[in-house]
């Protein structure tokens, strides 16, 4: 029979990982509204706690108790499935990130192809957001959402592939050891490898510049225009655990992951995550938006042609 | 040029039109406004911009008064066509001038003052289904509030 | 349901509304676009949302009554209208004003032209997707003049601060060193705008050859203002048609080379430093003595009519008065420089993507408030 | 899924059992999906429930202890196939009409043609040839073997296929070109 402890365990890591995934979200919604706030010279959320800490959780007891409105002409089942759909390939990605030398779910030997194909899926809930809720700013948030994510998978992946030539494993926990004595980040063809991965990440998750799926000027919100309450806030928190995911990968795959001196592993993960975050919070409120026309032209004509150069470079250093 | 100088060119090209009394005003016959219109856009006048439409409902008469400037003569000329209640008909400026086309709009919204020839004449600040001519004089709506006092 | 049709391939056009309530219409206006796929078919505006009759109202109230209203019309630029009204009363009145008088409505006006012209910068930015920090930081430059105003006038938005004959009240010599400390601050911030805004390399690729207005096309539209110099026509009222002492004073206008929004956008972010030059020299000038003329409280003019027009900060805002001898103006119209900016826009949005039509309005600076009436 | 394996082998339960289990309903779950893609009046519907099939294929292949086929199927599959498809649902005319009705012929000749590889299909699978059939020793395939022999012995045929691939994307090039009139 199996172990009850097993079952236990299994249990455990599940919650710890929920439990992360929702702390984190509320945190880094916390965070990207006082880093906003003090760009803009002003103070963001200040009452509830101390500096507002505990704004978020205001908040998400506030969209707990919101009606849910569903559109009266809406695909109900698309809609319904839809955020649901969203959230769980940014939970699933957790399984394979190394928070520490034996803090990971499970070290899947396919571990960065595994991130790459969740990535793809998660569109497929935007997607289904701006069909199902039958309003037309909504579905033109979705067809520009799936344009972007299209194009700019292949530098994505093709920046992933890089590391893990140079590692010579997909394993998440091989590629950080195969960093031991020296970051990823300090060879050239890494670094740039590194900086299209972080344009198409950011493009991934449709931060700014590459956020045109939400585009607040120009679509109103987008795909999530007719969510309230509950589903929304998946989105959101959703949205939060994809920015500390790919936070997380480039981490991993270009920082040396969670090697570090003196401070336990984990915290140095975390640090370096929260670090990359931070230079992505800094982005978004800083620049303008690009259109979607010139979004697609950079991603064919620049970040594309640049990634497959630097694969060949890439591989000709490794036979060498 | 000066307003008197215009108004003298005008007057000797079209003898049908006349000067309002006391200003440098022009009144031109609703039927040869196009025609007076036409004139001035070209040399020697070069009224490049048409600047302002408005109606005046003066009771007897609805003027329609038109304000033209140049850009590059740095001068201006103010044209207006008299209409009777019982013939607002005049021919829309808008194919030589784009800016007319929403002035007239108004005029025709405001006063009714129907300007034939014109690509889209709907009403543009009331809504579409709006009944009645607001600034006419003899517009009255419950929701009118009296002059105060004074 | 028509497609455009291509040789195998076709897609449907569909129709989106923009607006009434949607955040870059600026207000409550509605664009019913026509779309094949991103790119716009066919754009009907739809206005008249926010009309509240300004022009019958006139004609109920006497002119000294009728001040107040103007604030209303182009609301972040409410001085400036005070301005254009109570001159073309005068205009009306033949009623000459004291020196003083006349320096302090300049200043008053180039500030809130600053004031104006931040907004416009702030949303414009906000427009192409910077998401709110130019917006923060062009507000944090308009709170010290809107704080210089409430000081002079008690008001933050509706200032109702020029009087028929002069103004409400002087300027005091605190006030003064509030505004020339204001010129200190607000010159390096001017360049910031600069070096954040205006040649980041997004903001170029996205409003630079959108939009394009033509030199011919903006006059023959009566387009005015900073777009009408964007598409390089050297032409503004303060120097072409001088009006209180502007003829006096020493300033440059910005003109922009193509026409786009960027061209637009640029005139505004010079005017401002032009602005400051202005207010600098008027500060130093200024001369002694009375702000107000007594004209009396019941105001009659003769049974005449005017035209007046002055340099707003979105165009040349016109007054066509009618008076016939009594205390109300027998007819008023209000020619209102957004109402003819906007007519261009659906014939340069023919065949941009939605994106752009966003820049395009933002360029324009266009206010509902002053469209309307 | 070697993992599960071994740990059902330390605990003593009849791993054939749960795998099996699980098996059948992922493979039921499959089936009923494929059905409703089949069946769904709604074309978006129907994309939406591809997408869950393919899911559940790569699901099927893990049972195969093919973990990198499985996360490619779902890369590629559902990630990037069925994206396409629903793209191209969007850019397709009629949309808002949202239901097709099939006519019986087209139906007929569907059922035809599926009926027909069905068969193909089972025949193959049920043929008796000389191929080896069992599972190779060293369950999990390495990548780095996978990718050398990519590049050595499969080398022709890849780069056959990335020629092709080529061709179409050139191809997509010039009809998205196409002059609009």
């Amino acid at each position: 029979m199996l172990s009850i402890l097993t079952i236990i365990w299994a249990l455990i890591v599940g919650i710890i990982v929920l439990g992360f995934i929702a702390a984190s979200a509320m945190f880094l919604i916390w965070w990207e509204r006082k880093v906003s706030a003090h760009i803009q010279s002003r103070y963001g959320p200040m009452r509830v706690g101390w500096h507002g800490v505990l704004q978020s959780v205001a908040d998400a007891v506030k969209l707990l108790l919101k009606e849910n409105i569903i559109p009266a002409e809406a695909d109900k089942l698309v809609w319904w499935l839809a955020p649901f759909i969203a959230i769980v390939p940014p939970v699933m990605a957790f399984v394979v990130l190394p928070f520490g030398k034996n803090l990971i779910v499970k070290d899947l030997n396919v571990g960065v192809l595994y991130l790459m194909a969740l990535s793809s899926v998660s569109v497929i809930g935007i997607f289904m957001a701006g069909w199902g809720s039958n309003n037309k700013y909504s579905l033109i948030g979705g067809m520009r959402s799936a344009a972007q994510i299209i194009s700019y998978e292949l530098p994505l992946i093709i920046s992933m592939i890089i590391v893990a030539m140079q590692a010579g494993s997909l394993s998440m926990q091989k590629i950080v050891l195969a960093q031991a004595g020296c970051w990823n980040i300090l060879h050239p063809n890494m670094a740039m490898a590194f900086i299209v991965y972080i344009i198409a990440a950011t493009a991934e998750i449709n931060r700014v510049p590459f956020d045109i799926p939400e585009a607040e000027s120009e679509l109103v919100a987008g795909f999530h225009t007719e969510y309230s309450g509950m589903k929304f806030a998946m989105f959101f928190i959703g949205e939060y655990t994809n920015l500390f995911i790919i936070s997380a990968i480039a981490a991993t795959l270009f920082f040396g992951g969670w090697q570090g001196p003196i401070l336990p592993g984990v915290v140095w993960f975390l640090i370096k995550s929260y670090g990359i975050v931070f230079v992505l919070m800094w982005v978004r409120w800083t620049f303008p938006r690009l259109r979607v026309d010139q979004l697609m032209g950079f991603a064919w004509k620049i970040l594309t042609p640049i990634s497959f150069v630097n694969l060949a470079i890439t591989g000709w250093l490794l036979l060498k | 040029m000066r307003p008197d100088e215009i108004a003298a060119i005008i007057k000797s090209k079209f003898p049908q039109v006349k000067e309002e009394a006391g200003t440098n005003y022009i009144i031109v016959p609703k039927e040869s406004i196009l025609e007076v219109a036409q004139y001035i856009k070209n040399p020697p006048l070069g009224m490049d911009n048409l600047h302002c439409i408005t109606g005046i409902d003066r009771k007897e008469k609805i003027e329609v008064v038109y304000t033209f400037y140049s850009i590059g003569e740095h001068h201006g000329v103010t044209l207006k066509v008299n209409l009777t209640p019982e013939d607002l008909n005049v021919a829309s400026l808008s194919e030589i001038w784009k800016s007319a086309n929403w002035l007239e709009r108004e005029v025709y919204d405001l006063f009714g003052v129907i300007f034939s020839g014109h690509p889209d004449l709907r009403r543009i600040l009331n809504p579409y289904d709006w009944q009645g001519y607001p600034l006419r004089k003899n517009y009255s709506n419950p929701d009118f509030i009296a002059k105060p006092r004074m | 349901m028509d497609a455009t049709q291509t040789k195998e391939m076709y897609t449907e056009e569909f129709l989106i509304n923009m607006g009434p309530q949607h955040p870059s219409t600026h207000g409550v206006l509605s664009l019913e676009l026509k779309l094949d796929g991103e790119t716009i078919r066919n754009c009907t505006p739809h206005i008249g949302y926010l009309h509240r009759s300004m022009e019958k109202i006139a004609e109920n109230r006497t002119f000294t009554q009728f001040i107040p209203f103007t604030d209303r019309l182009d609301y972040v630029a409410s001085m400036n209208n005070n301005l254009g009204y109570v001159m073309a009363v005068e205009k009306l009145l033949n009623l000459e004003i004291s020196e003083r008088a006349k320096y302090i409505r300049v200043i008053i006006a180039e500030l809130n032209r600053i004031a104006s012209h931040l907004i416009a910068t702030g949303t414009f930015a906000q427009d192409l997707g910077a998401f709110a920090t130019p917006l923060f930081y062009c507000f944090r430059e308009r709170e010290k003049i809107v704080e210089i105003f409430d000081q002079i006038c008690g008001n933050r938005l509706t200032y109702n601060y020029m009087r028929i004959g002069g103004v409400l009240a002087d300027l005091s010599g605190e006030i003064i060193e509030k505004i020339k400390e204001f010129i200190e601050y607000m010159r390096p911030k001017v360049d910031d705008y600069d070096e954040l805004i205006t040649y980041n390399v997004i903001f170029l690729a996205r409003s630079k050859h959108i939009g394009v207005l033509s030199k011919e096309m903006a006059i023959n539209y009566s387009v005015t203002g900073p777009n009408l110099r964007g598409s390089g026509v050297k032409w503004d009222l303060r120097k072409d048609e001088p009006y209180l002492v502007y003829d006096k004073l020493e300033f440059d206008i910005p003109v922009g080379e193509n026409g786009d929004a960027w061209d637009r956008y640029k005139v505004r972010i010079e005017e401002m430093r032009q602005s400051l030059r202005i207010i600098e020299q008027a500060i130093e000038s200024l001369p002694q003595g009375e702000v107000t003329v007594r004209v009396g409280r019941i105001l009659k003019p003769s049974a005449s009519e005017t035209y007046f027009r002055t340099e707003n900060p979105r165009g040349e805002l016109g007054f066509y008065i009618v008076g016939d001898g009594s205390v109300y103006p027998y007819r008023l119209k209000i020619r209102s420089p957004s109402f003819s900016n906007l007519a261009v826009l659906p014939e340069l949005v023919k065949g941009i993507k939605v994106a752009d039509i966003v820049c395009v309005l933002g360029s324009f600076d266009v206010l509902m408030g002053e469209i309307d009436r | 899924m070697s993992g599960l394996i071994q740990l059902l082998n330390s605990h003593g339960i009849p791993q054939d059992f749960v795998i099996k289990a699980a098996f059948y309903f992922i493979a039921a779950l499959t089936l009923l999906f494929a059905l409703f893609v089949v069946l769904s009046r709604h074309i978006f519907r129907a994309a939406v429930y591809l997408a869950v099939v393919l899911t559940g294929i790569a699901a099927v292949y893990l049972f195969l202890d093919a973990e990198f086929l499985a996360v490619v199927q779902v890369l590629i599959y559902v990630g990037a196939i069925v994206v396409l498809f629903i793209f191209t649902v969007m850019l397709t005319a009629d949309i808002d009409s949202g239901t097709f009705v099939g006519t019986l012929r087209r139906m007929s000749v569907a059922a035809v043609a599926s009926l027909a590889i069905f068969f193909i299909l089972f025949k193959v699978i049920n043929m008796v040839t000389a191929w080896k059939t069992a599972v190779p020793a060293g369950a999990s395939i390495s990548l780095s073997q996978l990718g050398k022999s990519l590049m050595t012995g499969y080398a022709l045929p890849f780069e056959v296929i990335s020629l092709i691939s080529l061709a179409a994307l050139v191809g997509a090039l010039v009809i998205g070109k196409a002059e609009k009139r």
